[in-house]
This record gives C-alpha cells, structure tokens and sequence, in this order.
C-alpha cells in the first residue's frame, strides 16, 4: 500500500525531502509508517515525542489504520501567531 | 456567527479591516488583537520572520476552531488575518477581531482562540537574520 | 509606560488612532477594545447613551489606574479614548489601546482596566429614548 | 465650616441641584455632612448604601475629617464604557 508523505518546517531540512512516498504493507497504523520513515531518515528518530501526525487535514493518532492514498504530513509543533 | 479567514502574503491593512467593519446593534464589544512582529528572537536581533504553513490544513483547523467558538460563547463575529512569507520586523504578522454582546466573552474567546492556535494550527516561522 | 487619554464628544476615529500608533521593536502584542453603545438597555430600545463624567475627578482616577498597571504588568503604552456626551447606538464610547511584548499581559492588564474604570471613574451613562 | 457639594447623575434630579453648599460646626466627617445633607435633600436618604463620595479628585471614606473649602462630590455608582 502506497501513501504519499508530506514534511512541513524543519523536517524538510533533516530530510531534505518536501514530499516523498512510502510503500507500507498493509494493514499498517501511522506508527509503522513513522518507523519505516525513522530508518530512511535517521535525523527523524530524535524527534518522536514532539512529533505531529496528520492525515489529509486532520490530526490523527498513532494507531490510525492508513489506507491506499493517505497523504500524511509529519511536522514539528506548530507557531502561528 | 460571521466568521472570516485570509492566510496572506500582503501587509495586514488595519486600517481597512477596521473600516469594514460590520456594524450590528446587538453589539457591544469588538476585541482586536494584533501579534507584531518582535525584532528579537531569543537574544538575537532578526530583520523578519519567514511564516510557513501547510495552508489547507491550516484553514481547515482555523474552521474547527470557529466552529468550537460558536458552540461555546455568544460571539457575533471572528475575522483573522494571518500573514504568511516574510514578515519584517515590527510588522503585524496576525489580526484577530471579535465582536460579542458584551466584553467578558470576547475577551475569553480571543484568548482562547490565539492560545488554539498556536497549539494546533500548522503555521511555523523562521527568524531571517 | 506611554500613555494618553482622551475624554471628548467627538466621534471615535479608531482607524486614526490605529494609524497613530508609535511603532516599538520590542512590542509583539496590541490590544484594542471598542466598546459600542448597544440598541437596547434592558428590554427598551434606546437611540443613544448620553455620557456624563466629573472630568477632573475622571482624569485623575484613569492616572491612577495606569499607574497601577505599570506597577504590576510590563505594558509599553496605553491609550484610551472615552466618549462624553450623547453617543447614538452602533457608536463607540470607549477605545482601549495596550501594547506590551506579549500578549498575556496585554490581556491581562486590559480586563483589569476596564473592570477598574466601571469601579471608580466618574462616568455615568443615561438612555437616550 | 463651609464645604461646597457637587452632585452628580441622578443625584442632581434628585436633589433638583448640581451645586451647593453646606455648613457643619467643625470638627464634622463625611459622614456628618451626608446626614445633613440628606435632611436638607430627603431623597437622598435612602440611597446611603450605594452613594459615593469624594474630596476633590479622590474617594474618601465615611469619617473623613471635613476642612474649610472641601469640595465634596456625592454620586451614584459609575457606569463608564
């Protein structure tokens, strides 16, 4: 199962990646995807605690079940204002 | 309740906002909050911040928030103005106005919106040096 | 702590106070509250307040109030501006600027100044039928 | 003693009067003048729970001590805003 996978902030500097894709087997939660991404981009695996989880435009959980065509974002706290 | 939303790239005309104002006779208290843009961040002097946001998302958290604002307090209105890109130092980067009855639920409204905000709407800055 | 204040019977112009407004580096909060005579008082439709003020007694209490609030929050300035006279509803009668660096006390201090001033200044508002 | 009282809002239909004076045998407290003046002004009397008064610019409690040429303000609770 394919999603695509967004990095928003400074994400996309310790990536160097905007937009990426990830071929997970299903069935599989965001934690996993998150794992798989860690491995492919070591400089995320610091970031776990803080890290935020959406799916479309909604935040989700870690265990959310991810479905073929999911467009996650991973991103750090957020700082509007 | 009105609700109004712009996620922009132009300087925040207050001026204008103010004068568009729509005027109501059931109100009796309109809150502007301006967020400027401080020449500091931390110790260090910066000429801008750089706002970033992942915009539907943003727009879309913006909404849930109104409507959370709806169900909890009689408020008339809410218009925000967010910049996005560059914003130089000493610029407004935020406006946010509230119009209520009276002032005690603008008050709790508007800080309970910026404090949301700030927690869940996918908006970053970066300091330019 | 800057401040100003203004007890007139003109009309409120909020867009040139706003414009008016002395730019700071170190300032990231601005507050206004409007507050605007409301179409009705009680049950009874009203066509304006008209504002009465022992004026030298209101000076001096608004003095001490923005006295106290430099003693007790980091504000940079404040500016208020009071109607007296007759004030048609849908009008301003009250215009409070705070600007501070952040915005907890901006609020803060501007829900204590208004609690305040509808404690001890001398200002009183009669129905206009 | 001879103290000039200013009233004001309802106080002046009240008492039909805006300005006034009041003479009291000194020593004599606010609170000597209140009940002189609410023989003089009967309506006032009922209003003692409520009523305001000032010095000058400044509030002053109950067993203020009066001085020659006091200006003393009696009002209502304020509305302001």
């Amino acid at each position: 199962m394919t999603v695509t996978v967004h990095f928003y902030s400074y994400y996309k500097e310790l990536t160097g990646c905007a937009d990426t894709t990830a071929t997970v087997s299903a069935p599989a939660t965001l934690r996993e995807l998150v794992r798989e991404l860690q491995v492919r981009f070591p400089r995320l695996a610091a970031l776990e605690n803080t890290m935020l989880l959406a799916v479309g435009v909604e935040y989700q959980p870690r265990d959310y079940i991810l479905r073929e065509g999911d467009a996650v974002a991973l991103f750090p706290p957020v700082q509007g204002g | 309740m009105r609700r109004e939303l712009h996620l922009t790239t132009a300087p925040i005309d207050e001026a204008a906002l103010v004068a568009a104002r729509p005027r109501d006779p059931a109100l009796g208290a309109v809150l502007h909050f301006t967020g400027v843009v401080r020449g500091t961040e931390g110790a260090h002097p910066i000429r801008a911040l750089d706002y970033e946001a992942f915009e539907a998302m943003a727009r879309h958290q913006f909404g849930v928030l109104f409507d959370e604002i709806a169900r909890r307090w009689p408020i008339a209105s809410v218009r925000l103005v967010h910049r996005l890109g560059p914003v130089a130092a000493g610029e407004p980067s935020l406006w946010v106005e509230l119009t209520a009855p009276h002032r005690g639920e603008a008050f709790a409204a508007a800080q309970w919106l910026i404090d949301e905000m700030k927690r869940v709407v996918p908006i970053w800055k970066h300091p330019v040096a």
